[in-house]
Formats: structure tokens, C-alpha cells, sequence
């Protein structure tokens, strides 16, 4: 056991794979000698060297494609794009090929690789560092797409998309790689991709969310049962895809009553999909209009105000009250 | 003016083999035994004869869009034969004669343009990429495909085939650096068919070859008679054999022509002369080598009508075999298959809501 | 007055706004001697010449930069991507820089750009030239998104997609370029971007579609009318982006129960926010949970099975009796 | 072996007007008057001297992250001085230098590197691109800028910047060959600065020069010393006149150095020596303009140290305006502006219910 943050986490995730799996490659721009922006990697290059922690030149088609073709050949590779701003440079691989190969062969090549990338606000980053473009990934068949909350889900998890035999996009919530820590246990953990978990228990109404925004509503929820004495739960999705709905739904049908809460836009967004869910699940037990608590539709605003673009507590809370005295 | 000269490390030759008549450079001929020879011969035939077949197919509206590679038959068969089986092979959309040399099966090829997707089903030890219908998409894969087979140590080694047109893509641009960046052993064949669609290549790019766009890289580039086995064989040979000893990429530029239409959607009649492909007739890849073959009496014209009948019957059976199992294959829950190891949920769920359907005739 | 398909209701379209207007420039692969690979553009480069109907090399990231550049100079440029499933090569030009331009300028550089792309299954084609992810572009926050579903407002539409001040994503249903015709006036017709239209009134069940499958959503409101005298109201979206929701949350209202259509994937599809939207708009007037039929969660299969993808008319009207029963 | 060597049409230059000591080729020296060139020095100082202001401030929280310019101020103020104000600036996200001199505000670089989109506001008689931080992006625009100044047949033409880096993206590669392919008037400017964050030229590609990446699409290039302000402005002078005649682009290596951060979220100990840093210190283009005006008795030790204090002035208050406006830009809402020419009714609706909860002390 150790207590790590986030990004400590996911450095233990590679290094345990890399050391088990010979044929884990990992690779993608300043992730070797630098150890990456975030330092995820850091460590690896001195431990594993150059031809399993490759520095490349900076192409993130070029990357995605390599990644492509080392799991066509067998290989497991772990690419980074450096931040999901930057992943539309080689989007197209990921829909025409990573997507696509294992049906396009009918089987006979799967593509078992892992695309990580920092996603979100709330860091001061520069422009096009602070989106949350999940839906691109999740809308996209073929693709699997996972978002960690905690260090622990976070190990977990990674470890689990680079044994996935289907390519995982591997969100991760670059507002909490520091933010706090966990125990994670030293001997390997998995968590299994397409479920979710709940992570506050509660029956009078349920809040769905995922990534760096799970802990605002896990916040929201706090203050609700402080303030207003009702009992929330917290459901942390972890997969977008495939969505695991069993969990919300079931919740809702014994609450009622449900909030969403994403930092991505809120047009086609991902809480469009959940309610959609909801509606074909447990329409008949919805007591109140599902809510949903989102970023804007606008371009996340440069840092001075990018607090303004996210989800805060407040909003979540006027959000949840509304909900809850409908 | 007083300017220093930069000494750049690669220029571009230009090789070719045979000429026009089939007459070949002794010195400069690849060894190829007689018996592959005729083989590739029958290979280049075959692939004609089927994409003949399927012009005709598609107007009857039996098949429907593909692109022939009428033309190109030497230049695809001419590489293939140049590697082993144990090298990986990564077409993009046109490259229906190298599939054939590899042994992909023609009933197969004619499923999949009739639009199943059964017909783009690869055999598990087999060492061929599906057809990539997205332009010069196939290269960033095909780079990290020979990176793999040289993390395993192994000898094999990739090529890659893209057209004119995907040289103007950024997939090559960003593949082709990785490429020599790590040194991955892998042959990038451009076949410079003259044409992307209706785009000549003079108006594709300004570089006076497309081979001296591997300087970019100081990648080594040749530029071949791609209607001529034996320059694109020779071209082949060096490069793989440079890619094997760990020398890393090599790019050729094959110059070659589209016969035919781009692909059955196309009407050529709108933008190029029928003179042009008229002249290009006379460097038929297939009538230039069977010009060679009767010169060195390796095939005689009583042969050539011999294997003609046998590979009409061939494609003839391919198609009735194709068309039976166009019949049998009539469960359309194979659209849920092969999209994950195993269906999610959410997936299952809907698979079987389309099979409700179909059993209760929806 | 003609009676056009709508291919030549948008070669109408282009024809007329470039000969009004010497700053609208088409571009794109194959779009000037070749008359575009559906021939929208035919005869353009006959009548406007070189320097305004452009043969490109094929390359979508330098299409897309290409008409952002000449937008942010002043001109009007109207790009081609030959199809939809090869537009992601420049996505990222579009997210990047199309979307934001103006806004990264505040207000210098508005990008009045049309990108035109034919999209969806039907045509029997190839691998990648059958998608309908329109979604993409609709959850980008600077663009807009049109969806055209006849000849006369195909025309209509791509009049006002190249005079707004704003870059529009203007999606072609290829299925039905020259599936009717319809009379097109030869005087000029705009349409406002951003506006939706009722298709065919009725008061029992609200049907929201657009693009290609409106008309099966269409055939289907017929045939309930017919065989269960139910009478469908069917609004067409026309725009996805913005969408406009008063009208169908309206006619919801006056109908209580709701089918949606689309042959785009069904997880975080078009129809998850058509859904929200209901939600949060008119909630307590459903009285039936809100049905989707669309494309399945497959990647777009080779096109012998391509209606088995498509929803077809049966499955439409099963979903819409199932809302009409409930 | 008898292959025939295909002849290119271009071959790749370098060019250098001053050493090291700030001695001039008085052959090779472009004609710049001494009022400008004073007026560069002082655009170059102070470029230097707000970078180092703002890593200070940096540090101390009070703006943000973002990407000095230290070390390759020649190269930017020199090219931009070699162009009209009409011509057009497409820069990357490394061009205060180039920025500065085209009269950009320091206020407004401090108010956009401190997360106020404000910072980014483009005049609207400039002919400036705002800053563009995905790496090569700005090329492709750049060109269909560049077809627009040609298309309205004005004499403007483009200059964009570019770092070693992006010469590896796709985006250079296919904005190179459209800007060859359609003739525009463009120059290409790549600074090639060593380092792209941690990844240093000679891995970033394996070709010789930068400049022969040009020769791909037929298009000319130079390399050139870019730490030498004299070479710059030669050079894109002359590529500027190529593309005002209506020749076409051309391209410009500049050889540079990053000598400080890539950004100050980055710590290059990670990555490189100090020794390298410290060998480019004699190369600072700074300096060197400044031993070549001294030498010229165009500038004197004591006329620096007045330049320093005024520039020191200068940055000051510069902040000091910016803080004052930050205090001021109280209003989040503008989050929704510019987005679109007109608020369409789903984001007016936002904007009123964020209006709203601003009200009401959310
Ligand atoms: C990324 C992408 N853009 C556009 C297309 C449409 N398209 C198919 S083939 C082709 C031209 C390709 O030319 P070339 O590379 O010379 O190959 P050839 O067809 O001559 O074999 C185009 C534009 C596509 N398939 N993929
Ligand atoms: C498309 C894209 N990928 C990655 C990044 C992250 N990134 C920012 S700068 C940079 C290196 C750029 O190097 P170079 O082009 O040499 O420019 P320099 O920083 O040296 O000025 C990288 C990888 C980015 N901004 N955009
Ligand atoms: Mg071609
Ligand atoms: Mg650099």
C-alpha cells in the first residue's frame, strides 16, 4: 500500500505493466527523457529504455498510426497524446483503422492499444489544453473510453485497457492528477472496463458523474445532506463506453430523481446520452426532470475564466434542489 | 552568389529493365527463375482477366464500386515476388494483383465488392493488411507494423502500397518520418498511376518526381519503370534486402498508369484523352512481359490461349462460387460481429432486438 | 420554377451565389474539370474559371485550413470533403481554427465558411462513405451544422450556410440527391440556419427527423395515419447546430409522445440531446417515454447489409406504435 | 551502377551576413537604415526584457504559462522588418518578438498570457493572425490567406512561423504542397531553434537541413543563420519579392536557439546540458546586433543602458495597465462573446441563466 495521487498511480500502472508484459511499448512526444509533460511516465525510459519508451517527433496522426500497427502485429502499445486537444490531428486514424481493423479483418486483427490523454479545465492551462471532448471517442463504435476519478480507480483501470484486446481511449482528468491521494496497493488491481461504480450511497436522488467533476458532486452531495438533510448518490461512471446504464438506471428508478453533472459542452453532450438511457429504463419512475449540469456551450475560455466555464458546487446544488422540490 | 551549397546526402536515379519490347538489360535484371517468372506472368493475367470480369459484373449490378488496377498488374506483382511470404504485406484500396500473388482468394475479393463483408476476412496466419479505403491512411500503420516486426527481431519486413495522389496527404508526410526517424525496415511503394481520380500528378504536386520527396527525410529514393517486372523487382529487392540488414526505409516511385476508370463510379471520358491512355497501351505491363517470355521461348502464343481459358474458368467458378455463398450468407446479425472481442452489453442488447425483428419477419 | 433533384438544386445554389458573388470560391478533390464526384460542382469551372473553382490535392487538413485562410481574408470560400467518413483527416483545422478564429480574435477574423460533405448509408459504396456522424461537428462549439432534406431547401439552405457570418458544417444526404425533385423557383430562396419546420401536422405523436430519413419517418407517418389513424406530426430539424427545440418541444406538448430518427449511431447520437432538450422543456407533458430509432451502435456494415443498419420504415412505425400504446 | 540520375531543380543554400563578433559581409548585407535598425535592436531588447519580466511574474502567479521568445529575437524582428505592415503575419506561438514589432501591445500580451481572451484582440485594421498554439496548424490557413491577397490581386503576401517541430506534422506537409501547387505568396519561416519541449533536432527528423524539406514540393529554400539579423532580413526580403512577382513561396530555415524554457511549465534540466545553453550565449542575436552597431558607432554603451531603463519603463508600466485592467474585466460573461456574429438562442439562454446566478452572488 501506498498512498499516491493520481498521476503517481498511473506511472505504477506502466511501470508494473511494462515490467510484466514485454511486448507493452509506450510512446508519444516528450514521454521519455522528459517523462512526459505530466511526468506519467517519468522513470520509464531509465528503466525500460529506448525501444519500449520512445520519444517521437511531434505527429499524433504518425503516433496514433504507429499504435495501430504495433497491435496489429501482436504488440501492446500505450500511446500519449499529449493533450486531447491535440488527439484530432490523428483522429482519423483512431475511426478509420483502430476502430475498424479488428472488423475489417474479421478478426484477425484485433487492436488491443491504449491512447492516453490528459483531458479538461481547471489547471491554467493555454488555449486548446482545457476541453472535454469526450463524445468524439465515445460516439465513435468500435473504440472504448474510460475516465478515471481516483488514484486507485485510475491504476486500476489503466491496467485493465492495456490488457483490454480492444483499443481503450484512456481519459485522464489532468485537474486531479495532484489533487489528492489514495491508498493503492502495491500487488496488481484491475477494474473491469464497462462498469461503473457507486460512490456515495443514498436514495433520495441520484447524481450521475464522472473524472474531475465527480468530486464537486461528491461536494454537492455533502452539502445537501449538511444543509438539506437528503441523501444523494453518486454514481462515477469510469466507462463511457461501452456505457454501464444498469447502475444508473436502477438508481433512479429508486429515487426518482437525477442530476448529470460533465465539464464537457452541454449540447450533445454526454448527459444526453445517460438520459436517454434513463427515459428508456426508467421513465415511468422519474418524478422530476433529469437535470443536467455541464459546461457551455462555448469555447472553454482562456484560464482567468475557465472556473466560470465548469460545473461548480453551487450550480451542481441549485441544480440538485431544484431536482429534489420538483 | 557567394552563397555555401549544402551537400544533401541522397539524390534520385531512375532504373528501368526492360524496354517497350520486352528486351532486358542483362546487367541490370533481377535473377528470377523461370518458373516464378510464369508464375507472376499468370498472376498479372489473372488479375486482369478478374478485374475485366468485374467491370462487367459491376454493370449488371451484381458487384458494386471498386477500382481495377488494370495497368498496374506488373508493378503490384512485380514487388510482391520480390518478398517473402513472411513479410507483411499493407495495400490501400487498388492493389487487387498483389492480393492475388498473396494468395488472396478471387471469390473472396468478389464478396467483399459485392459488398459483404465476409470477402475482407484475412486469414489468421496470414501476413496481409485489409484494403485501407482512406487515402495514404495506411502508412502511419504500416510504419508501426515493421517497427513491430523489428522489436521481435524477426526478418520480416513491411511494404506499403499508396498512389500518387496519397502523397499529398499528411499520413505520408508523418509516416514517412517515423519511418526513417526509427528506422523501421519497411518499403514505401509508391505507384505513381499518373492520376488520383481526376487530378493528373503534374497539378498533385510541384516536386518534379514524387521519389524526391523522400529527401525530406533523408530517406534513399529510386524512381522506376513501374510497367516493367523486372526494374520494379530489382527496386524491391534492394530496398528489402537494405531494410532487412537494418538499413531502414527506402521509398520507390513505381510510374505506372491507370488503364481504367478510377473505380466504377468514375467517368474518366470527363477529364483525360483517350490518346493518353492509347499511348500507354503500348507499355502494357502484362504485353511487354509477354513479349519477354516469347523472345526467350518461356511461353509460346498457343500457351498464353491455354492459360487464358484456364483463368476465364478460374474467374468464372470464383464468381459462382461468390454469388452461391451471396445466397447463403443471408444472416444479416453479422453486422454485430467482429466490433469488440466480446459484444457489450448495450451491443447484445440491440443485436437481439434486430434478431426479434427478424425472426417475427420485420 | 424547375423541378430538381437536389443535386441540381445545390449546383442551383452554387451557381447563382458565385455568380452574385465574385468572393465565393469552391474548392475540393475532383470538384472543377470532374464537376465534383456527384457532380454538384458540373460546370462551375466552365463558367467561373481556375482561380474560382479549385481542383485540390488530395488533402483534407489543407481543404479545411485552405477556406479557413481565405474566410479570414475576406473571401467566401465554399470547400468540398468528398465525403464525411474522409473529412476527420481535417477535423482538426475545423475544431481548432474554424470554430475559434473569430472568437480567438474577439471579432477580427469571423470565419464565413461552408464546408459541404455528402454523408449517410444507402448508395451502396465503400467502406467509410456511408457514415452519418454528424454529431462531430454539432457538439463543436463555434460551428453550425445544416442537414438539408429536399431539393428546394437543400437550395435554400446552402444560400444562407454561404452568406452567414459563421463557418457551417453543411451536410449533403447522398442517399437522396437524386432520389425526387421537387419545384425550385429560379429567384433566390434563403432559409435560416438555425430553424426547423414541420414536415406534416398532426396532433397524436411528435416524429422529429431530418436529412434522408425524414423521409422514411415520412412514409412511416403515412402509414400510421392510414392503417391506425394516428396522426404523426413530423418536424424536420434542418439545423442540428444550433438546434432549434421550440418546435418540437411545442408540438411534444401538444402531443405528449415522441419518436426520433436518425441513421447516425444510436450511444451519444443526435437523438440523446433531442431527448434532453424534451426534457428539460417539456418533462410533464410526456406521457409516453420518448423512442429513438437509429443507425446501431456498429460501424456502418459493407453495403449488403446496409438497410439492415438503416432504420427502415418498419422500425419506425413499430417505435411509433409502441409510443402511441403506452 | 548505370542508373540514370534524375536531375533536381533545386538544391538547398546557406546563407550568413555577420559573424559571431558582429562583423558584416558588406556584399551580402541587405540595405536596412540605421533608424530602423535601431528600431529593431529595440524591439529585440525589449522582446528580451518583457520575457524576463514575465518569467518572473510567472512565478509568482500572477500570469500564466506560456512560451518565451529569449533567444530568437533576431530572427523574428529581423524577418518581420523585411516586410510591409500590409503584408501578413501568421505567427505560431512563440512570436512575441515578431508580435512587438508589428505593434502588439505588451499590456495586451501580459492580459492574454494572465487567461483574459481580451489579451488576444486582433485591431481590426491589422494584418496579424492571433497566436495559434497547436503545433503547424496556422500553415494551412496561412496559404488560403495567402490565395486570398493573390485572388483580390493586391501586392500583399504571408509570412507564418514555424518551429522545427512542426515541420514533422502533416499540416506542414500539405500546406507546403498547396502553397507550390496554387503559387501563392507565402514565406515560410521555420525556426529551427534546436528543440521542440525535449526533443532536439536531429531526432526530429533524420534529414540533413530543414530546408531540404522544400525540395519535396518543388519549392525553393534557404537556410540561413537565424541568430543573425542581417541574413534574415536578406532572406526574407528576397522570398518576399519571389512572392510579390508571383513565384510562389518559398521556404526559410533559420537556425536559432530556444535559450530558455519551452514554456514555464517545462524544466529543460530534464532534457539538455547547460554547456549547450551557454555555447548559444555567444550567438545571442542581441548581442551580436549590438557588438555591429557599437563597431558602426550607430549605438553607444551608454545609449543601451537609457534603452534598458526606458524598456524596463516600458514593461513596467505595461503590467501595471495590465493588472489594472484585470481588476477592471470583472465580468465572466464575456465568455459567451464572439462566438458567433450573433448569440443564437440556446446560448443566450445560457448566458442569461449564468447572467442570472452572477446576480445573485453564485
Ligand atoms: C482521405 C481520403 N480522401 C479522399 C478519398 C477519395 N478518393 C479515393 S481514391 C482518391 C484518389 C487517390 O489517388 P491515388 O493516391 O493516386 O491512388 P489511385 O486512385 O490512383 O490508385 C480519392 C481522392 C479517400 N478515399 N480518402
Ligand atoms: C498539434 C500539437 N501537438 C502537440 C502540442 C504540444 N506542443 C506544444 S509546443 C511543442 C513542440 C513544438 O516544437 P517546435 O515546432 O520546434 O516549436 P518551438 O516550441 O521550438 O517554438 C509541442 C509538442 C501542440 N501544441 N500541438
Ligand atoms: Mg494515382
Ligand atoms: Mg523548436
Amino acid at each position: 500500500m501506498a498512498n499516491l495521487n493520481m498521476a503517481d498511480a498511473l506511472n505504477l500502472a506502466l511501470m508494473q505493466e511494462m515490467e510484466k508484459d514485454g511486448d507493452v511499448i509506450v510512446f508519444g512526444e516528450d514521454v521519455g527523457v522528459d517523462g512526459g509533460v505530466f511526468r506519467i511516465t517519468d522513470g520509464l525510459l531509465d528503466r525500460f529504455g529506448e525501444r519500449r519508451v520512445i520519444d517521437t517527433p511531434v505527429a499524433e496522426t504518425a503516433i496514433a498510426g504507429f499504435a495501430i500497427g504495433m497491435a496489429a502485429y501482436g504488440l501492446k502499445p500505450v500511446g500519449e497524446m499529449q493533450f486531447t486537444g491535440f488527439s484530432y490531428q490523428g483522429f482519423h486514424q483512431m475511426e478509420s483503422h483502430a476502430a475498424r481493423l479488428r472488423w475489417r479483418s474479421r478478426g484477425r486483427y484485433p487492436i488491443s492499444m491504449v491512447l492516453r490523454m490528459p483531458y479538461g479545465a481547471g489547471v491554467h492551462a493555454l488555449e486548446h489544453h482545457s476541453e472535454s471532448r469526450e463524445v468524439y471517442y465515445a460516439h465513435t463504435p468500435g473504440l472504448k473510453m474510460v475516465i478515471p476519478s481516483t488514484p486507485r480507480n485510475a491504476r486500476a483501470l489503466l491496467v485493465s485497457a492495456i490488457r483490454d484486446p480492444d483499443p481503450v481511449i484512456f481519459f485522464e482528468p489532468k485537474a486531479i492528477y495532484r489533487a489528492f491521494r489514495e491508498e493503492v496497493p502495491e500487488e496488481e488491481e484491475t477494474l473491469p472496463i464497462g462498469q461503473s461504480r457507486t460512490a456515495r450511497q443514498g436514495s433520495d436522488l441520484t447524481m450521475i458523474s464522472y473524472g474531475a467533476m465527480l468530486h464537486r458532486t461528491l461536494e454537492a452531495a455533502e452539502r445537501l445532506a449538511d444543509e438539506d438533510g437528503a441523501e444523494a448518490e453518486v454514481i462515477d461512471l469510469l466507462s463511457l463506453s461501452p456505457l454501464d446504464h444498469e447502475r444508473f438506471t436502477q438508481s433512479a428508478r429508486n429515487t426518482g430523481r437525477v442530476v448529470i453533472v460533465h465539464e464537457a459542452h452541454r449540447s450533445y453532450g454526454p448527459a444526453g446520452e445517460i438520459m436517454a438511457r434513463l427515459i428508456e429504463e426508467s421513465f415511468y419512475y422519474l418524478e422530476a426532470p433529469i437535470r443536467r449540469v455541464t459546461g457551455f456551450d462555448t469555447i472553454v475560455p482562456m484560464f482567468a475564466r475557465e472556473q466560470d466555464y465548469l460545473p461548480d458546487v453551487e450550480r451542481i446544488l441549485e441544480a440538485t434542489r431544484a431536482a429534489m422540490n420538483d | 552568389m557567394p552563397r555555401k551549397q549544402v551537400r544533401l546526402e541522397h539524390s534520385v536515379e531512375y532504373l528501368s529493365v526492360m524496354d517497350k519490347r520486352g528486351r532486358v538489360d542483362e546487367k541490370l535484371a533481377p535473377k528470377i527463375d523461370n518458373e516464378r517468372l510464369l508464375e507472376m506472368h499468370r498472376t498479372m493475367l489473372l488479375s486482369r482477366r478478374l478485374d475485366e470480369q468485374m467491370l462487367i459484373l459491376q454493370r449488371q449490378g451484381r458487384i458494386g464500386t471498386f477500382a481495377p488496377a488494370i495497368g498496374q498488374e506488373g508493378c503490384q506483382v512485380g514487388a510482391m515476388a520480390a518478398l517473402s511470404r513472411r513479410d507483411w504485406f499493407v495495400p490501400a484500396f487498388r492493389e487487387t494483383s498483389a492480393m492475388l500473388w498473396r494468395g488472396f482468394e478471387p471469390t473472396n475479393l468478389l464478396l467483399y465488392n459485392a459488398g459483404y463483408n465476409e470477402g475482407g476476412a484475412i486469414p489468421e496466419d496470414s501476413h496481409d493488411l485489409p484494403i485501407a479505403i482512406p487515402v495514404a491512411s495506411q502508412l502511419p500503420y504500416a510504419v508501426g507494423l515493421a517497427y513491430g516486426t523489428d522489436y521481435r527481431d524477426t526478418d520480416e519486413i513491411v511494404i506499403t502500397f499508396f498512389g500518387d495522389g496519397a502523397t499529398s496527404e499528411g499520413d505520408f508526410h508523418e509516416a514517412m518520418n517515423f519511418a526513417s526517424v526509427f528506422k523501421t525496415p519497411i518499403v514505401f511503394l509508391c505507384q505513381n498511376n499518373h492520376w488520383a481520380i481526376s487530378m493528373p500528378r503534374r497539378r498533385q504536386s510541384e516536386s518534379k518526381t514524387l521519389a524526391q520527396k523522400a529527401l525530406a527525410y533523408g530517406m534513399p529514393a529510386l524512381q522506376i519503370d513501374g510497367n516493367d517486372v523486372f526494374a520494379v523487382y530489382a527496386a524491391v529487392e534492394e530496398a528489402a534486402e537494405r531494410a532487412r540488414a537494418g538499413k531502414g526505409p527506402m521509398m520507390i516511385e513505381a510510374i505506372t498508369y491507370r488503364m481504367s476508370v478510377h473505380t466504377t463510379a468514375d467517368d474518366p471520358g470527363k477529364y483525360r484523352d483517350e490518346e493518353e491512355v492509347e499511348k500507354w497501351q503500348e507499355w502494357d505491363p502484362i504485353l511487354r512481359l509477354q513479349k519477354y517470355l516469347k523472345a526467350k521461348k518461356h511461353l509460346t502464343d498457343q500457351q498464353i490461349d491455354e492459360l487464358e481459358e484456364e483463368i476465364a474458368k478460374q474467374v468464372n467458378e470464383a464468381w459462382e462460387k461468390a454469388d452461391k455463398q451471396m445466397q447463403e450468407l443471408d444472416d444479416p446479425s453479422v453486422i454485430f460481429d467482429h466490433l469488440y472481442e466480446q459484444l457489450p452489453e448495450y451491443l447484445k442488447a440491440q443485436r437481439q432486438a434486430f434478431e426479434q425483428r427478424l425472426k417475427h419477419g420485420g
